[in-house]
């Protein structure tokens, strides 16, 4: 019984994935025809083999004991004189032959396994792009609410946030038509162009701001103030083009009674 | 009147901002606008560059909108020659019946030791299953169990657990074996379009003479 | 038939499974020879592609095993330019001290589409702050802020990179702050002909109150 050195010169074995790949091996070692399988010689070096595996303190698994009981059995038989009745009717299930083509058959799957790790594998020659999770941002939204949903949101931050008068409807009749123009030119007075979106957000109240923006329309139409965009993309601007104090504003609309 | 007035209220801005975005791009954007053709190549390195599998024509086509199929399938060919002929680190493969990007095999070293990872091994007892599962599919345990003369029950979960081999089914045999076969995962790990890039078995012609169906294999006395 | 002696084991008592790893390949990796000057920019190529998390400089040049500092950079320079170039769809970029490869901005939708990324909602905030400036521009950040009452910074250029909101000008204050307004992406993400389509408080009221929908369901009586 050898004893494990570290030290010690190593004795190197194969190892077999079975009992056809020990005969392969033993085969290819010998420089044996497989079809031409010499069994008593085969027989010989098998056993040899499995003495030495078990001199080793390997354990020897069933499958080679299996084997090694099989070709004891082709032996003896081969060593029996042949009988032409005999053969004739057992050719079919000739166990020698049936062994050889075994052999043959394992050979060709051994052979595959050896151009699969040939080939260039994933993870060891080859590598992809690792899994990764998609950028939130370049995730599609989800279209779970609508415009809506927006306008609500809107209104409720308005009313939320607003540091000045809360958004209510009020009623279009308690705003005189006259006194929103008077309002705008006052906001307009030095005539420096202002932006329309800022002159609307003075506005608390949203009918009063549609109120402000009709004056703003009418007043345009007199001539009284004219609306600037300097681009495409451009805000628009107002700037009026008459002081508060000179406007005439007889021809302003008349305003419908309460 | 007063929609009008109301919108306008609300959305001062309304009008420059109209001015600016034509309408009909609504449309586009709802069924995501194919790339412009000067973009195409791109957009198709770009899909396949985010997926970690590999993609079909056909998935690529749907991803970007693009009805022709021809012009993906173009796209895919010139990008695969582009990346040969500049000698990239990337090669354009198809695998499993789709394309991939896959760091070229002279690079593995390098990608392996900036991965910190170990190169993927299988046992020679898995890769010689494997073969046979393979070649054989669909094919019972027993049946590798015969061609390879020993028990393969652990080394064929090992595989099935990789997602190299699946089931596939089961025969009318008593007991109904599971009938196993290989999987489009075993195609990428492998590199192979489809099961017929398999290497055609060396033996195959003289196994097919040894068929005892064509007669018993000629044995030379001793 | 050489590889049999490939799979050969030290005897007596060691495992079989080291059997199927040849002995040799850890001198390899650890003398791993860096790559021909050729090579390099392929090799850079590859290990940027196969690594998931940014990768310094320096630790391409570990990868490699290359002396040389500069050469890495170069390198990597140059594939960034490379890529550029081309117009590919793939990008090197720096980030977090890093060098890493990504898919251009343009192709996100497309690549996202392959993916079949799940749909992420809107936060509350973003909503808040799409409604404002959905209904109040073109609007400044200071503007936003100051009906939200908080800073709105983040949530507006998450906005912008979402392609809902877009600059579409300056004012003329102090500073020029940047005016922003909504694009055509945020008209067919609602479903909108143009922005006279954003509903208005009346159709909000009108839905509410007339629709027999959204009243109360009659109990039937016991």
């Amino acid at each position: 019984m050898l004893a494990f050195h570290p030290q010690q010169p190593v004795v190197r074995t194969p190892v077999f994935e079975g009992p056809l790949d020990l005969l392969l091996y033993l085969i290819r070692r010998d420089g044996i025809d497989v079809r031409n399988l010499p069994i008593a010689h085969i027989t010989r070096e098998y056993l040899a083999y499995l003495d030495l595996m078990e001199s080793m303190d390997l354990g020897i698994a069933g499958e080679f004991l299996v084997m090694a009981a099989t070709l004891c059995q082709l032996k003896s038989r081969e060593l029996l004189p042949r009988d032409p009745d005999v053969e004739s009717e057992e050719e079919e299930e000739d166990p020698r032959e049936r062994l050889v083509r075994r052999l043959i058959e394992y050979q060709r799957y051994k052979e595959a396994s050896e151009e699969l790790s040939l080939r260039p594998w994933l993870g060891r020659d080859v590598y992809v792009r690792p899994a990764a999770e998609v950028d939130p941002a370049d995730r599609p939204l989800a279209r779970d609410f609508d415009a809506f949903a927006l306008l609500e949101s809107f209104y409720a931050t308005l009313e939320a946030h607003a540091e000045g008068e809360p958004v209510h409807e009020v009623e279009l009749e308690e705003y005189s038509f006259t006194e929103r123009v008077q309002w705008l030119l006052r906001e307009l007075d030095g005539g420096e162009p202002v932006p329309l979106m800022r002159i609307l957000e003075k506005i608390g109240g949203r009918a009063q701001r549609v109120l402000t923006f009709l004056a703003l329309l009418e007043i345009t139409r007199m001539g009284m103030t004219v609306l600037e965009q300097e681009g495409h993309l451009a805000p628009i601007a107002v700037a009026s083009v008459v002081a508060s104090e000179d406007a005439d504003l007889s021809s302003l609309p008349r305003e419908e009674a309460g | 009147m007063s929609d009008e007035v109301d919108n306008l209220i609300v959305l001062p801005g309304v009008s420059v901002t109209l001015a600016e975005e034509p309408t009909d791009e609504v449309e586009e954007i709802d069924g995501l606008a194919p790339p412009d053709p000067e973009f195409l190549l791109a957009a198709v390195e770009a899909v396949l560059f985010g997926s970690d599998q590999p993609l079909s024509t056909d998935a690529v086509r749907v991803a970007l909108n693009v009805e022709l199929e021809g012009a993906v399938e173009s796209a895919l060919e010139m990008l695969r020659a582009d990346y040969q002929e500049r000698g990239a680190g990337i090669e354009l493969v198809e695998v499993g019946g789709g394309w991939q990007m896959r760091t070229v095999q002279r690079a593995a070293p390098y990608v392996a030791r900036a991965l910190g990872a170990k190169p993927v091994r299988l046992s020679r007892p898995a890769v010689e299953t494997l073969a046979i599962v393979a070649y054989r599919q669909p094919v019972t345990r027993s049946e590798v169990e015969d061609l390879r003369g020993v028990e393969c029950g652990g080394v064929l979960r090992s595989l099935v657990s990789r997602g190299l081999v699946g089931t596939v089914g089961r025969t009318d045999d008593p007991g109904r074996p599971l009938l196993y076969g290989t999987t489009a995962g075993f195609l990428s790990f492998f590199g192979l379009g489809d099961l017929s890039d398999l290497p055609t078995l060396r033996d195959l012609r003289e196994m097919q003479s040894d068929d005892p169906a064509e007669g018993p294999v000629p044995l030379p006395e001793d």
